[in-house]
């Protein structure tokens, strides 16, 4: 069983593969090709709208919609639950679907209280 | 009280105008003049100037014309461009005009020039006017230096192409 | 030397005499130039200016000097002491509320600065095409002024560029820096007579 | 932008943000991060400000224009009032007929001369097709910086037509240097009337479109609509101009208020909006276009057919002595030029002062509070022209 | 680089030349044939038909051309070539190339210009050539700071990610690389690698301006992949299944957009957002943050990530019409024989190139709806973006869920059909 799951997966690793053997060369060969020029090192700073940059590039930076991060973190979960139940809807009894829909009023019932939340709070 | 006030619109309605407004120009010509293929068509031979009204005569500007047998060599088209481009220098000439006792002519740095013409304005023998010949590129610095003798020869300007209107849009043809 | 030109043109052509009587504002500028004319040219459109002129003069009597005062243009001088206060006169009482520019003008001669302000009104209307020019001067050698930012919030980057252009000092202004000029500048304020152009 | 958030950087900037002044507390400054947004950035041209971003938020805002000071005001006391022209009108060679309209105004006002009436008309029909073409390129900068490519090419496209108008007048596609003290270098040439009457039509209808593509977009206006509020206070205290100004709901235009040549017999509309936000101040450069067609369909219509276009100056005219102070309406706005003569054929001091100069300094008033994704929005609609603010 | 020495001479070069290919043959006959003989030896070789597939083969082509079609027959039929060749990368990525001609055509008609024009006798067709030319000869500068390993291996790792997906994508019957039960759970996995990518590129180059793209194109992830899941949902539940070949083969009677077009229009709505097209390129929003995450790259790192993106688009466009527009389902318009009477091994199926016909037809008609957008729309703000990715979407999205429940328990649709 799981010697057959893989060989159905095997095909992505080739693809895999056959993008990096796209890639390499195409890379390689424009190293070959290319010219090189290091005399100048302000050329190899980083973009700063032609200043000299101030301060470091990685920085601890923070976008103000973290709200939605942290939904995302919850419901990405369970939309993906869905599939499993959707997936085998037809094969399982009617009455089964019941709590799914429970289920989803419950996500749904908390996903709005946590969007009217955070915009009141005016997170974002 | 301006007329300011925009029609709202709907979201969906909003689309389908903008989607409907950019799918009909897919019917419609192509705006692009092809530059080296087509060239844009001038009024007239290009810019010149009647001192005796003391107006100009419409036309392109593009580079100069210098008749040498009407040139007396004053100097007033080089005095004009000096505060301008300094585009202009008055150098010997090895033929001898005439009514140029001093035997010097314009020599025009295109390099400089900003083609405002007037130095055209300035001069009062009718000897310097411009032409529609703009395509004035080369290699190097020293070809855009135009001595008297290359200003003399009358370029040829093929334009032809002119901007034209109908129901399927404008184009240049 | 020009009206001859003038007067030539309005013989031959009739349609420019009249256009020049219809639109009469455009001709008074040119007899106000000539001081013999404007003393017996009475025209109704400088009414406005007149009285504008004449409120001033009446709150400040000694402290403001009229330059001139021809259509929709009036300057008058003050002394730089005086000028905050002139100013907010012109902003509270008159109505002009912001400076279309301030320019600084350089006399070697006089080893004076002048620094016009060009006042106008967006709020009054009637106002509207009058510009008024405050003008005030100041020495080249400790060229310092008061600075108008407190009153006209529009004269911010019009104060700055002047400090830069011609070394007047604005005080109160919180920024009299560089503001068009490269950041390595080294030399005298270019817009002073004694800058020279390379060359020239 | 939630209203506590508002409030709180209303009470932090509101006295000194206009003033460029950097009022971040020092513990908040190592999670704020320091843009900078030209010299090289698609988005500024060339021009550079800085400013510091919490998050998605601009705190601050220091323009830095001077990228391409030119000197001009210096370069003009070296010579005479022809010779200025040319270079005059470098710093907007998209609207280089304005720019010289006013100095040849100023000048003839110090050499005490009029112009001749069919010169005043085809000076104003050279003003108005100038704007034209200012105002589409404008069009077209601020559809690529909302990223609408379309609204790119297609005022790019239609501002050919102008251009050529342009040169069909003056022979010059930009720089025209057309407009000189005593009226315009030449006459226009034969077919002129007809040429602009077909294309002016054809605009009138390419308006339409724009305004399906782009103004009717509601993707448009969700990044224009309450976005960088003016208010009608603000904008009088700044000293705004042009567009901006009668963005916020004043109907000023200098061709209405203070009437220059023919404008007085020209029957139009001065456009204007009161909902001072970045989509009016978008969208009333677009009124005056249509206004425009209609000023120039007029002016057209009432030009004499014949007659003289300038004045036959002497070779190097001299200036009486006194100073004069015209104003025309650019398309970003009153554009004035102080001449100061000393009698002498040179003026003794040009002052140019110009709209984008003026507008620039509501960047810092409405960027602070804004988000980065309105910055471009915010910017271009002040109708800023960096060359011409720096001169 | 590219210019001729002064010395140059063409008797030289042509002398170079010789001598290259001279050595090359001695080179060839002495080592490189013997070893592939030795290798033969000892590898034991696949049966192709009734014969041993072995080099020879190919050389008896020449004399029997017949001979060799059992030997394409089985190379078409191994994984390698599938996740190579045809319903793989390189099939992509012929599309990819493609899309980009016509996006440019597309967009320069609409914007009333004429696009590529000059490289190539028509219409600039061969203008991606020399795009591509271009870009492989260009210096890659890698900015200092910058996370060399990370740098290098992200354009590759896009591309690689990019093509695993194209493995997924079943194009004709029977004709899919990799025939996964699970298909749209793997392609949804593969798909949410890219703004992760993205995020790595703008942390490796050390930047400010990639910084915040890379954010924002997690943002965009967060704001799109809800939608994009769900709306994805009723066909799973029409179908009964998690994999793309049965889903398409549940569609013969109807495609699922007659049933599920709000599903079907938030999902072109996220996929233009996971494609960071117009109105959604906030990652690249030029105007903001100079080219977002894509500051810093340069040559042929450029070239890589925009190979990526479009065979990205490929792949959206392809899953769009497979879930809602009944993939390879089309009448039957090619013969059953292509040459009648040919009674020679049989390589021409007719309703696998029926079936790759309108799979490729659809997918173009869907890239070109995926174009328009960036000809009339300008671009969204961050907070838009979310606020209708949460808001809106997500609802939408449930909507149509619940109108193919009550369709389902209803008894007006099984997955055989109408009833």
């Amino acid at each position: 069983m799981v010697g057959e799951l893989g060989s159905q997966f095997t095909p992505i690793l080739y693809a895999l593969g056959i993008g990096v053997l796209a890639g390499v060369p195409s890379l390689v060969l424009s190293r070959l090709l290319s010219p090189r020029k290091r005399y100048n090192p302000v050329k190899f700073l980083p973009m700063e709208c032609g200043q000299v940059p101030v301060g470091e590039g990685r920085s601890h930076f923070m976008m103000q919609y973290y709200a939605y991060i942290l939904m995302f973190v919850v419901f990405d979960v369970i939309a993906i639950f869905l599939y499993a139940w959707g997936s085998s809807l037809l094969s399982i009894s009617r009455e089964a679907t019941l709590p799914m829909i429970a289920f989803l009023g419950i996500m749904f019932a908390a996903m709005g209280y946590a969007l009217y939340l955070s915009g009141r709070k005016g997170i974002w | 009280m301006a007329s300011s006030i925009i029609k709202k619109t709907t979201t969906a309605t909003g689309f389908i105008k903008a989607i409907e407004s950019g799918s009909k120009h897919l019917l419609l010509k192509r705006f692009t003049l092809r530059f080296p293929e087509q060239k844009l068509k001038f009024v007239g031979d290009g810019y010149q100037f009647d001192p005796k009204r003391g107006v100009g005569i419409a036309g392109a500007r593009g580079r100069h014309i210098l008749f040498h047998e009407k040139c007396t060599g004053c100097q007033l088209c080089a005095i004009t461009c000096e505060g301008i481009a300094e585009a202009i220098g008055m150098v010997k000439i090895s033929e001898k005009w005439k009514q140029n006792k001093k035997g010097i002519m314009p020599q025009i740095d295109y390099g400089k020039c900003v083609f405002c013409g007037l130095c055209v304005d300035a001069c009062p023998f009718y000897a310097l006017f411009m032409t529609n010949d703009f395509e004035l590129s080369s290699f190097t610095k020293e070809h855009l230096i135009y001595t008297p003798a290359q200003l003399a020869v009358k370029p040829k300007y093929d334009g032809s192409v002119d901007i034209k209107i109908d129901k399927r849009g404008a184009w240049h043809g | 030397m020009m009206s001859s030109n003038i007067s030539k043109n309005s013989e031959n052509d009739p349609k420019i005499n009249q256009s020049s009587q219809k639109n009469n504002h455009n001709q008074t500028n040119l007899k106000d130039l000539e001081p013999k004319n404007s003393d017996n040219f009475i025209d109704r459109s400088l009414n406005l200016e007149n009285s504008i002129y004449s409120e001033i003069s009446s709150k400040f009597t000694n402290k403001v000097k009229l330059k001139y005062s021809k259509s929709k243009r009036i300057k008058i001088y003050v002394e730089p002491e005086d000028i905050v206060e002139v100013a907010e006169f012109l902003k509270a009482n008159i109505g002009f509320d912001h400076a279309e520019s301030v320019c600084g003008t350089d006399y070697p001669d006089d080893n004076s600065i002048e620094v016009i302000y060009h006042l106008n009104s967006y709020s009054r209307e009637d106002l509207s095409p009058i510009i008024f020019a405050l003008s005030t001067k100041t020495s080249r050698n400790n060229s310092r002024l008061p600075s108008l930012i407190r009153v006209f919030n529009s004269v911010e980057y019009h104060e700055r560029e002047t400090f830069e252009m011609l070394g007047v000092y604005f005080e109160g202004h919180p920024r009299n820096e560089r503001f068009l000029l490269p950041e390595d500048w080294a030399d005298i304020p270019p817009l002073r007579k004694d800058f020279q152009i390379k060359g020239r | 932008m939630s209203k506590e958030y508002d409030r709180e950087f209303e009470t932090k900037f509101q006295e000194t943000t206009r003033l460029g002044l950097e009022v971040v507390k020092e513990s908040e400054e190592d999670r704020l991060m320091t843009l900078s947004v030209g010299p090289q950035h698609p988005g500024s041209g060339h021009f550079r400000f800085t400013i510091k971003v919490d998050g998605d938020y601009i705190v601050y805002c220091d323009p830095d224009p001077g990228y391409v000071h030119r000197g001009e005001e210096k370069m003009s006391e070296y010579r005479n009032f022809i010779q200025n022209i040319p270079h005059l009108e470098r710093p907007v060679i998209h609207d280089s007929t304005n720019i010289t309209y006013s100095y040849s105004l100023a000048v003839e006002e110090l050499l005490g001369i009029e112009v001749p009436r069919r010169g005043q008309f085809i000076r104003a029909i050279a003003s108005e097709l100038n704007r034209q073409v200012y105002t589409l390129y404008w069009l077209a900068i601020y559809g690529i910086f909302l990223g609408h490519s379309t609204m790119f090419m297609w005022p790019a496209g239609d501002r050919e037509l102008f251009i050529d108008l342009l040169t069909a007048l003056s022979g010059a596609r930009v720089t025209h240097a057309y407009n000189i003290p005593g009226g315009v270098r030449n006459d226009a040439p034969n077919g002129f009337k007809e040429k602009c009457l077909q294309y002016v039509k054809y605009f009138e209808k390419r308006l339409v479109e724009y305004e399906d593509i782009f103004y009717n977009n509601p993707l448009f206006r969700q990044r224009t609509e309450n976005v960088g509020i003016l208010t009608k206070e603000d904008a009088i205290n700044l000293g705004v101009t042009g567009s901006v100004l009668r963005a916020s709901g004043i109907p000023y235009d200098i061709r209405k208020v203070e009437p220059y040549d023919v404008y007085d017999e020209i029957d139009f509309k001065v456009q204007y909006m009161k909902t001072c936000d970045s989509f009016a101040r978008a969208y009333v450069p677009f009124l005056d276009m249509r206004e425009s067609c209609n000023i120039i369909k007029q002016l057209l219509d009432k030009m004499p057919d014949s007659g003289e276009v300038r004045l036959k100056l002497q070779s190097n005219p001299k200036g009486q002595p006194g100073e004069s102070y015209k104003r025309v309406e650019s398309g970003r706005g009153a554009l004035g030029y102080y001449i100061v003569s000393d009698g002498s054929p040179k003026p003794y001091r040009v002052k140019i002062s110009v709209g984008s100069f003026r507008n620039i300094l509501a960047l810092p008033h409405l960027l602070i509070g804004s988000k980065l994704g309105d910055m471009p929005s915010i910017y271009w609609a002040l109708n800023y022209w960096p060359v011409e603010a720096d001169r | 680089m590219a210019t001729a020495p002064k010395e140059f001479r063409f008797g030289n070069f042509v002398a170079s030349i010789v001598w290259l290919v001279f050595w090359i043959i001695i080179i060839v006959t002495l080592v490189v044939l013997p070893l592939i003989f030795v290798i033969l030896f000892y590898v034991p070789l696949p049966y192709a038909g009734d014969e041993v597939l072995t080099p020879y083969l190919f050389f008896s082509m020449m004399v029997d051309p017949t001979r060799t079609v059992p030997i394409i027959d089985f190379l078409i039929h191994t994984d390698l070539f599938r996740a190579a060749i045809f319903p793989g990368f390189a099939y992509a990525a012929f599309i990819a190339a493609a899309t980009i001609y016509i996006e440019r055509k597309f967009l320069a008609k609409m914007q009333l210009r004429t696009g590529p024009f000059y490289a190539g006798r028509f219409e600039g067709i061969l203008q991606l050539i020399a795009d591509g030319l271009k870009l492989i000869s260009k210096e890659v500068i890698i900015p200092s700071g910058a996370d060399k390993p990370l740098f290098w291996a992200t354009p590759i790792i896009f591309v690689a990610t990019a093509a695993a997906a194209t493995a997924l994508i079943p194009v004709a019957p029977g004709w899919v690389a990799s025939d996964l039960d699970v298909g749209i759970l793997a392609i949804f996995a593969i798909l949410g690698f890219f703004p992760l990518l993205a995020l790595l590129f703008s942390w490796a180059s050390n930047s400010k301006y990639p910084f915040i793209g890379g954010l924002r194109a997690l943002h965009q992830l967060i704001a799109f992949e809800i939608p994009f899941i769900l709306s994805a949902l009723p066909i799973v539940l029409l179908s009964g299944s998690l994999n793309l070949s049965e889903m398409v083969e549940s569609q013969y009677l109807f495609w699922f957009f007659a049933v599920a077009p709000i599903s079907a229009f938030v999902f072109y709505i996220s996929s233009l957002a996971e494609l960071e097209r117009v109105p959604f390129d906030l990652p690249e929003a030029e105007s903001e943050i100079v080219a977002g995450w894509l500051t810093e790259t340069s040559g042929m790192i450029y070239g890589l990530i925009q190979l990526g993106t479009y065979v990205k688009l490929y792949v959206l466009a392809a899953l769009f019409v497979v879930l809602f527009l009944g993939g390879w389902m089309g009448p039957q318009i090619f013969p059953q024989e292509l040459i009648p009477n040919y009674t020679g091994e049989k390589i021409y199926n007719a309703t696998v190139v029926n079936g790759i016909f309108w799979f490729t037809l659809k997918t173009f008609g869907m890239i070109m709806l995926i174009l328009l957008p960036r000809g009339i729309n300008p671009r969204i703000r961050i907070d838009i973006l979310l606020h209708t990715g949460w808001y809106k979407l997500i609802v939408l999205a449930f909507i149509n869920i619940f109108i193919v429940l009550t369709l389902i328990y209803g008894g007006i649709i099984t997955p055989g059909g109408l009833q």
